[in-house]
């Protein structure tokens, strides 16, 4: 027996020869890493040529492998090679995918933006449909809105504010860089306008907007 | 120019053994992957290197054997017949003087072209046994018996651009301006709000009475509002008949109506 | 060779470090006992740590396993563990039948691999016979073959190219190690034409031989 597994000439043993230790911890290797079970000392023997010791074999190979990123394991009576638990988040990809907002998200973004401070009501007051937990839960969690003073009103409702995050992504200085609906619709934005005759009134909804509840909530303004 | 002078003398021997293996090709024609294999088969029979092979030879002894196949009453396939055509011509080009007014290829540029393609095949079928041959995946090299599964944990961020804002709010406010569909409550008087307050002043009509006058205060300046009550009220009126609680009564067209308490 | 590679004093990186050499040896040791299939370096960079170079990682461990009973071994751009050839016989049981593959089928892999890309005109020409829808079909599901750009001539056909599978199932590293290809190269026989011997221009005759079938498809080359 020799002490250099690699030298070829020791690859092939006389005939009947039991093969060397460390050809015998190569054959345990190759099979611990091809078999689809955790594999018995008694298969390897009958795997291995005549003579070979699997159970010396394996324990020579689990000490090889000790402090690698695979280990020589036992599993009941059998072997098997497996992970070093240390390493076991390697076997998951993080993979990030950009979503565009949903609809419900954008349009309660776009309310707060225009209307801030601006509490639960008043959003559902204006898109006409209940705002669900989940879309102001994701809008706080992307940073792009935050919780603002709660309103002097009955019941003391909290407002919603977008943030700085808000104006960086966005691009804009401060959120009454936003531009009013005379200008969205010179922008081609707001095209299909109504059939309504009393147009008149048009000029004056505009102005209403951008004060719009604000009245309620003086002590918001610097 | 060697295919030439080769072509003159194949040794009586190997012209047997030539005729030998023919005739055994024969009996597997089928076993053949068209004229080019067995033009292949026919010229290893020479015991050469492709590189001399004698092509004229090659064409006689294709010929030969299709001659044979055909005494044999065996069917060749039409591309076997096409490449004998071939042949034949190709061996009246070796033989005959170059014609100086032909265009195209001369006899021995065919024959080299065929001797490259015979050789070509050759080498072909020699590298694809040696790649056969190698190690296998699956025979005598494996893969891992348990792999893990790749979890993908798939994180998502979310986007917006300014004009999916701005498109958002003018969609909002657009919506806003479409209201026909939308019941404008303070311009509107419903016939149960009618109905309930005649319930109350009804007990008063002992005479007739115009129904304008049981108009509420300020529903009357504003022509919707006024629109509104008036069917509320002349509709509640005609709930109260229906009831047997008042009459009512017009005395022509566009006339005022008029109701009055039903006394029994 | 340690049997202890980690324990060092860069065990404990700091914050957003890169992982120590031999630690993303063992990095890279996990992740390809994990996968049947050949991993990318790209692939192992995407799961390792930030900062880590699996390339390099991977070479070592190449290293590491010379002479073992598994090998690690290059399949195109990644890499994969596979068990030492002259240990198949320990695997019987692990050997997948494979199906017999047809003459026409095998000749027509070799012409793929010597020539790719390579139209089905041109695997007709080799042989001398038709190529049988069959056939084709057989090498795509195997996953030996797959389909290439469409070459620039008459009808645009398409071509056939080996693939990543085929070089894992034969053990190649790339397709510039398939068996007596450049002898085949230096014998002009992966031409269309023969060489022309009168010509004298034997110094082109190299450059020549590596474009067969490519004059017509200069856009082929990157």
């Amino acid at each position: 027996m020799t002490d250099h597994p690699e030298d070829d000439q020791n690859k092939e043993p006389p005939l009947f020869d039991a093969p060397s230790l460390p050809e015998q911890e190569r054959m345990v290797e190759a099979i611990l890493f091809a078999s689809v079970a955790p594999v018995s000392v008694a298969e390897m023997n009958a795997r291995m040529p005549h003579g070979a010791d699997g159970a010396l074999a394996v324990v020579r190979l689990r000490q090889r492998y000790e402090g690698r990123g695979v280990r020589v394991v036992p599993v009941g009576e059998a072997w098997a090679i497996r992970t070093a638990p240390d390493l076991g988040y390697l076997m998951s990809r993080e993979s990030t995918e950009t979503r565009k907002l949903s609809r419900a998200a954008i349009e309660t973004l776009a309310i707060i933006a225009y209307h801030q401070p601006c509490t639960r009501a008043e959003i559902e007051e204006i898109r006409g449909v209940a705002v669900g937990r989940g879309t102001l839960d994701q809008l706080l969690e992307l940073e792009w809105i935050r919780v603002g003073r709660r309103r002097m009103t009955p019941g003391r409702p909290v407002t919603f504010v977008v943030t700085q995050e808000f104006l960086d992504h966005f691009g804009l200085e401060n959120a009454r860089d936003l531009p009013g609906l005379k200008e969205l619709r010179a922008a081609g934005l707001l095209q299909s306008r109504p059939l309504d005759t009393s147009s008149g009134e048009g000029g004056d909804k505009e102005a209403d907007q951008s004060d719009m509840f604000k009245g309620t909530d003086a002590e918001e303004d610097p | 120019m060697s295919s030439r002078a080769m072509a003159e003398g194949p040794t009586v021997s190997a012209e047997v053994a030539q005729r030998i293996a023919a005739e055994t090709l024969i009996v597997d024609v089928e076993g053949f992957e068209g004229p080019l294999d067995l033009l292949l088969t026919l010229a290893r029979s020479q015991k050469v290197d492709l590189r001399h092979i004698s092509i004229l030879a090659l064409a006689r002894q294709y010929l030969e054997f299709v001659e044979k196949a055909r005494a044999f009453r065996i069917e060749l396939a039409a591309d076997y017949l096409v490449m004998a055509a071939w042949l034949a011509y190709l061996k009246s080009r070796l033989l005959l003087p170059p014609d100086p007014t032909e265009d195209g290829p001369s006899g021995e540029e065919l024959a080299a072209q065929l001797a490259f393609q015979l050789e070509r095949l050759e080498a072909m079928r020699d590298v694809a046994a040696r790649l056969m041959a190698r190690d296998q995946k699956g025979r005598d090299f494996f893969v891992r018996g348990v792999p893990e599964r790749l979890e993908r944990v798939r994180k998502v961020t979310y986007t917006a651009s300014l004009m999916d804002l701005m498109q958002a709010y003018a969609r909002i406010r657009t919506r806003d301006e479409f209201r026909p569909f939308v019941m404008d409550r303070d311009r509107v008087m419903t016939m149960e709000e009618a109905l309930e307050r005649m319930r109350g002043l009804i007990g008063f009509a002992g005479s007739w009475t115009d129904l304008a006058s049981y108009m509420p205060e300020g529903w009357d300046s504003d022509p919707a509002r006024r629109r509104s009550a008036t069917a509320s009220h002349f509709a509640a009126s005609l709930e109260l008949v229906k009831a047997g609680k008042i009459l009512i009564r017009q005395g022509e067209t566009f006339a005022p109506i008029e109701i009055k308490r039903r006394d029994d």
